[in-house]
């Protein structure tokens, strides 16, 4: 992903901008996976690595990418551990998202059909005849209704500018949603250990190296390792009784 | 006389520019029904012709054929349809699926709407929508402090289709893009 | 594939006035014998249609029908009469504060400053002006391509100044309004 950091608002989006959003889908579409709480479980860690490899993302797209690794988390967590109770906000979130994936999957495709036709066939509108001037004015032109128009225009940008400024409010670091997980999922385990007794003990040790995972990522040792977009997913929850090479 | 879809035509040639519906049908003294008949007349008359009726629905715009896009090329060349980057085109996705039909309540999509499928800032890609005259904002019926955007017939002549009901793949891709925001609005739950 | 009477139709339509007959054989890729058939035609195919085909010797043009001539200068004088409303005024606001001053150096508006400042694409609002004589475009100097727009001295006149900088809160509201457009040089890059 080729992310240059810029410096006005409304120069975010270059052509190789990937948002949240489409990084999840492709993430998915890799595995040749449906949007479901497995698929979603299954890229976490690879989106999270992911964010990590982008210290220069725009502040409010910060936000997004990390709320999103939140809710996937949650996501990780509930599909590692059935018995964790969410809380009724945190199931909102994750229906929410699964929503939002399902609706955005419809306008990547929407996007595509478009791409194919757009700018293909022009209709020219009809060309404009050298206008014989005579002049024309109206009741609703005079010195103070210009002064007026262009204060509204001056005004009007002024709010479009500060709108983003609001959203930036909720930023959290990764780390710190990560701390806050660990210890949700440590906390749900010990309650339930008993239940992992037995053919479950292949659950606890998955369990056990998420938690090493999540740990790892937060000292940033596997976002060193620099995952390619569409690579292989050098860890997943069936190879991660090993520990993630590194160094 | 002239017939009315005659009259139409005349006046679309010439105003050059995209006619309200409503500012037509008092010109021509029909009501809006008679002006869709008069329309859609007008629109038939126009097969095998050169040129041909975009129509949305608010305005109408007379254009040249998107068979003729090669020809009429060779005059603009200077001024040819400049692509639109990838966040642009998404946004135009969002607004022109969820656009149009008989049935909706509010027609556009607000900058919330375009946000929260994309799950990014949609402002810079509106804004060169805008500024492309691709989508046109109105405020909304209901809250007035929200816009909602809208394609304009200049979208329409640049993705060569003559209403919003000819996108490909519109019934499938439109239909549930919208269930899916209508629901949205119901819960209408937090940002990501 | 469009036949010739129709691409005919559309280049005259897109061209918007009189077309040379031996420049319209060369983009059709016909004999000027052949471009008569084709014109002969299409004469006759738009018999009942608003529009029709004016030939001379050497040019030809596609107009409004003769008998739309009612209905169409209805049009024209609803268009003068009718009140220039937001966007026009806010397009002319831009070119009126944005050009002149204390420095000449900047002679006119062009119509990618006018949508920067504004926000929305302002054609329709730059061709109202012009067809009311209330503005009036002048080849860049710098890049001929471009067209700067500034105020008659009849709009001047009727707004009661002999210059652009006797308008009122002119100082601030210039500044602005060219901070805003320097803006713009500073990001004119990729399409978003």
């Amino acid at each position: 992903m080729n992310q240059t950091p810029l410096k006005l608002n409304f120069n975010i989006q270059t052509e190789a901008y990937h948002g949240p959003f489409e990084l999840v889908l492709d993430l998915i579409e890799a595995r040749k996976l449906l949007v479901n709480d497995l698929a979603l479980a299954s890229i976490t860690e690879d989106f999270i690595s992911h964010v990590r490899a982008q210290a220069t993302f725009p502040i409010e797209e910060t936000t997004n990418f990390i709320q999103l690794s939140a809710t996937l988390l949650l996501i990780k967590s509930k599909s590692l551990i059935p018995d964790l109770i969410l809380s009724e906000e945190e199931n909102a979130d994750i229906s929410d998202l699964k929503r939002r994936l399902e609706a955005y999957e419809k306008v990547r495709e929407a996007t595509r059909e478009l791409a194919r036709i757009f700018g293909k066939s022009l209709m020219l509108p009809a060309g404009i005849r050298a206008p014989e001037p005579f002049f024309a004015p109206s009741r609703d032109l005079s010195q103070d209704t210009l002064a007026e128009a262009l204060a509204r225009v001056i005004a009007a940008r002024e709010t479009v500018e500060e709108l983003p400024e609001a959203r930036v409010k909720s930023l959290v670091s990764i780390e710190e949603v990560m701390d806050k997980l660990a210890k949700r999922v440590q906390g749900a385990l010990t309650l339930s250990f008993k239940d992992f007794a037995g053919d479950k003990g292949e659950k606890v040790e998955i369990i056990v190296s998420f938690l090493a995972l999540l740990e790892l990522m937060k000292q940033g040792t596997v976002a060193a390792e620099q995952y390619h977009q569409h690579g292989d997913i050098r860890i997943s929850h069936t190879a991660s009784a090993s520990v993630p090479r590194y160094g | 006389m002239l017939m009315p879809p005659a009259a139409l035509e005349a006046l679309l040639f010439a105003a050059g520019e995209p006619f309200q519906k409503k500012q037509l049908s008092k010109l021509l003294d029909i009501s809006l029904e008679q002006l869709d008949t008069v329309i859609g007349v007008l629109g038939r008359s126009l097969k095998d012709h050169g040129l041909t009726l975009i129509v949305t629905d608010t305005d109408v715009e007379l254009r040249t054929a998107p068979e003729a896009s090669d020809i009429v090329k060779k005059l603009h060349e200077d001024e040819l349809a400049r692509d639109l980057g990838k966040g642009s085109l998404e946004t135009l996705a969002v607004i022109a699926y969820q656009t149009g039909g008989a049935d909706v309540e509010c027609s556009g999509t607000s900058r919330g709407e375009i946000d929260w499928v994309r799950g990014v800032n949609s402002s810079a890609s509106i804004r060169t929508l805008l500024l492309r005259g691709i989508i046109e904002g109105r405020e909304d019926e209901h809250d007035k402090r929200r816009v909602r955007y809208s394609l304009t017939t200049e979208a329409l002549a640049h993705l060569g289709i003559t209403r919003t009901a000819d996108l490909p793949r519109f019934d499938e891709l439109q239909d549930s893009t919208r269930a899916i925001v209508k629901e949205k609005e119901i819960t209408d739950a937090p940002t990501i």
